[in-house]
């Protein structure tokens, strides 16, 4: 066992407890708190992967903005979440159930790929730039520009109709 | 040469754990008399009334949608910038247009007056 | 010995190293060891700065007021901080019922760690810097994130009405004026063509990059205060009103820790600006002197110069508020909506257009046509906005019927609306 | 060193996680919440075989994963805008009772 597994047992550890407690809580802000903690996890893994850029991204979209956005949520809507009442509805051990069974065939067909997924990483090409490999591909017309370009239509059009669906009609 | 992420995971550790020194400090040496009175909430002296979770306007949020919205296009611009010196001169336009494409949502929020504070 | 001149991170690394392997550590742990070493050294640093900036605070806010400040304990005040941190720290500390106890004592922490953080990343001299990260600028936005985290953290676990709204409007400034601040720090990424800020601070060896794009220092400048919640835009404690807004709870060290965290914070986004703008560890040109070229290879004037820009941008901040009044929390946000982040996405749009036309000029000895045209493509783009103002200043002015007030009332007030 | 599979576990787990989230939860931002969980799952998926695969210099994985960001984005945007709608018109945010679309 060497170091990146230790922290990768650490990591994953922090994310799955954290991700139990998002789904559990019954205070909305501790589970969107939660939330970030296991986001953070996530973060921590990309840097293990070597994505660094996908790491601080991660931090600065999912904690910084997204996190924000759901305390925000939770706090404006706050009447309905004092904490009463049951917070699953009636079905949720139907709904366990079918996690479980998401996650043991999940788990079942990835064992049955065994080998095909037991390999260690080969080594990033020495002379590549992950940043600039990056930036390149998001804007030459043989990879990603289209992609590029929508993701900024999609982002205009989510803003445009948030705002319309968030606008107080008086 | 060395992992930076080594030295910044650490970093984070110790960086966290520092600022709980002065605290446990405090604590350990501190007098601790509670009392009923000094343990209220505190709104200049007068009696709080009702839950301290009233609600809020809702004109926060709309800023925090804007801010959502282009702190990911920022994400995208970036890479964009950073590589913008060896690509040839199209890949500028690129960017541009992808500024361009999210100004349209900013004046159009601007118009709808979601902008103003109601 | 000339390594200590050049290079003494390395010397002292290195002599180390032998000792620990020699008493027979591995090498990795070694390495950790000695790089948790590092880090606490420079947290010391850090923090030894923080505690002198109470004194400098202190004394240059008295200054601005026409008093004296601190100068009872030790020469000039000095040791003044020493008797704060004593008083702070023998505080009772008081948790109000209903707080939410975890959260209400995670938040002052997160709050002077995310400050802390950002000096991983500083670039003190050309050797001496924590971690070289080729994504610089964008951990310091998510170390930035942490600390609007801190802040919804302390409002919301309060328990505490003034709190929450502290907190609402402090994260709503923060949040909306990163905006800016990201497209200002894509100016010098487009400039040096990297992320990492050692090698930001290395393409400014010809040219700072305040001279190919003065606006975009400024941009950086009025967002970072904005994002330190300093005056004029510090909403969050409006005295009359929500008291200190969302740390108005906490007492004694926990109350310390957001007051220390901001003091750094200010510092530390000075020194940012004197990094990415300023030319960071060059030693004002001082270098450039014949016979004096030691100077640039040398890590101690560059850390000087880095620490003299940040304290210089620290007094500018200072300067600032304790000169201009603070503004309302709509006129802020409409302030940043419809004038700094469109100027700040044009800004950008030209500069990456300017930059990619005239590049070729850059290292020939035509250059002063690359700076000279990102200079004036600044200028150009401030002059058209001023007259933009000009003009809907006026439009507004002819708008507005004159309030019969207005009339009577002496004129000072009606200016700052 | 990590195999590729420890991953694809730790994302089939968080999945299955989220989803429960989405399923069993009643106030509509945790269902969300769950969503959230979901995505990041897929993106843990996405940045590990990007790095597994036998051509890492091609950085599809880490484009897709972006994208996915700005998929986060926009979802949570709307979709807290409608929660938030929804609230300030029918006063709640129980999913179960937020059936007009039934009638």
């Amino acid at each position: 066992m060497d170091a990146t597994q230790v922290i990768f047992i650490v990591s994953a550890a922090l994310i799955v407890v954290s991700a139990l407690m998002v789904v559990t809580s019954r205070n909305l802000v501790h589970a969107a708190l939660w939330l970030i903690s296991a986001l953070f996890g996530v973060a921590i893994l990309y840097v293990l992967l070597e994505a660094g850029f996908l790491a601080v991204v991660q931090v600065v979209v999912y904690i910084g903005a997204i996190a924000i956005m759901f305390i925000f949520a939770v706090m404006l809507t706050r009447r309905d979440m004092l904490d009463k009442g049951p917070q699953v509805n009636a079905s949720w051990p139907v709904a366990l159930g079918l996690c479980l069974l998401t996650f043991v065939g999940l788990g079942f067909l990835l064992s049955r790929f065994g080998d095909k997924f037991s390999h260690l990483p080969g080594a990033l090409p020495p002379n590549l730039d992950p940043l600039l490999a990056l930036g390149n591909a998001l804007v030459s017309p043989q990879a990603f520009v289209l992609p590029f370009e929508v993701a900024s239509v999609l982002l205009l059009a989510a803003l445009v109709g948030a705002v319309y669906v968030a606008r107080n009609h008086k | 040469m060395q992992n930076p992420w080594l030295y910044i995971g650490l970093f984070l550790v110790v960086g966290a754990i520092i600022p709980v020194v002065p605290i446990v400090f405090s604590a350990l040496i501190s007098p601790k008399k509670p009392n009923k009175i000094k343990q209220s909430t505190y709104e200049c002296g007068m009696e709080t009334v009702g839950d301290s979770w009233v609600q809020f306007r809702a004109d926060y949020y709309i800023f925090a949608l804007v801010f959502l919205v282009f702190d990911v296009e920022t994400v995208f611009l970036f890479p964009w910038a950073l590589s913008l010196k060896a690509l040839p001169i199209f890949a500028v336009f690129e960017g541009v247009l992808f500024i361009m494409i999210l100004i349209v949502g900013l004046v159009y929020t601007w118009r709808k007056g979601m902008l103003e504070w109601a | 010995m000339d390594l200590f001149l050049t290079d003494p991170i390395k010397m002292v690394y290195d002599w180390l190293m032998q000792l620990l392997t020699g008493w027979g550590l591995p090498g990795a742990v070694a390495n950790v060891l000695l790089i948790l070493v590092g880090i606490v050294v420079l947290i010391i640093v850090a923090m030894t700065i923080d505690i002198m900036l109470v004194w400098l605070e202190r004394k240059v806010v008295a200054r601005f007021q026409g008093r004296l400040g601190p100068n009872r304990v030790g020469l000039f005040g000095l040791l003044q901080p020493i008797p704060d941190i004593i008083k702070l720290i023998i505080k009772e500390d008081i948790t109000p019922t209903g707080a939410d106890k975890v959260v209400f004592n995670m938040a002052p922490i997160l709050s002077l760690a995310s400050v802390i953080f950002l000096w991983a990343v500083i670039p003190l001299a050309a050797t001496v810097y924590g971690a070289d990260l080729n994504v610089g600028l964008l951990y310091l936005v998510a170390a930035g994130a942490l600390g609007t985290l801190s802040i919804i953290m302390a409002g919301w676990a309060s328990n505490n009405k003034y709190a929450v709204l502290g907190a609402y409007r402090q994260v709503a400034t923060m949040l909306s004026f990163e905006i800016p601040m990201i497209a200002a720090l894509l100016i010098p990424t487009i400039l040096a063509s990297s992320l990492s800020l050692k090698t930001i601070t290395t393409a400014q060896g010809g040219v700072w990059f305040f001279w190919l794009s003065p606006l975009g220092a400024l941009i950086f400048l009025v967002a970072a205060i904005a994002e330190l919640g300093r005056s004029p835009f510090d909403l969050n404690e409006g005295e009359s009103e929500i008291v200190s807004g969302y740390h108005i709870e906490y007492t004694g060290m926990k109350f310390g820790l957001f007051f220390a965290g901001e003091l750094l914070h200010a510092f530390t986004f000075g020194a940012f600006i004197g990094i990415l703008f300023f030319g960071g560890w060059s030693f004002f040109g001082i270098e450039r002197i014949p016979g004096l070229g030691w100077m640039a290879s040398s890590p101690y004037f560059g850390a000087v110069a880095v620490l003299l820009k940040g304290v210089f941008f620290y007094w500018v901040i200072m300067w600032i508020k304790y000169t201009v009044p603070r503004i309302r929390i709509d006129h802020m946000l409409a302030f940043n909506w419809k004038f700094l982040t469109p100027l700040s996405f044009v800004l950008l749009m030209v500069t990456a257009m300017v930059n990619r036309l005239l590049q070729d000029f850059a290292n020939t000895p035509q250059w002063p046509i690359y700076v000279g045209g990102m200079f004036l493509s600044n200028i150009l783009i401030g002059w058209i906005t001023i007259e933009i103002l000009r003009v809907y200043g006026r439009k507004q002015k002819a708008k507005e019927p004159v309030h019969p007030a207005a009339k009577s009332v002496a004129a000072p007030s009606a200016g700052h609306h | 060193m990590i195999p590729l599979s420890w991953y694809l576990y730790l994302a089939a787990a968080l999945f299955s996680i989220g989803l429960f989230g989405v399923l069993a939860r009643r106030n509509a931002i945790a269902i969300f919440l769950g969503i959230e969980l979901m995505l990041n799952a897929v993106n843990v998926n996405l940045v590990a075989f990007w790095r597994y695969s036998s051509n890492p210099g091609l950085m599809d994985g880490q484009v897709f994963a972006i994208i996915v960001f700005a998929v986060a984005a926009a979802e949570v945007a709307v979709g807290l805008a409608l929660v938030i709608s929804v609230y300030r018109r029918r006063n709640t945010v129980i999913a179960d009772e937020i059936d007009l679309m039934k009638w």
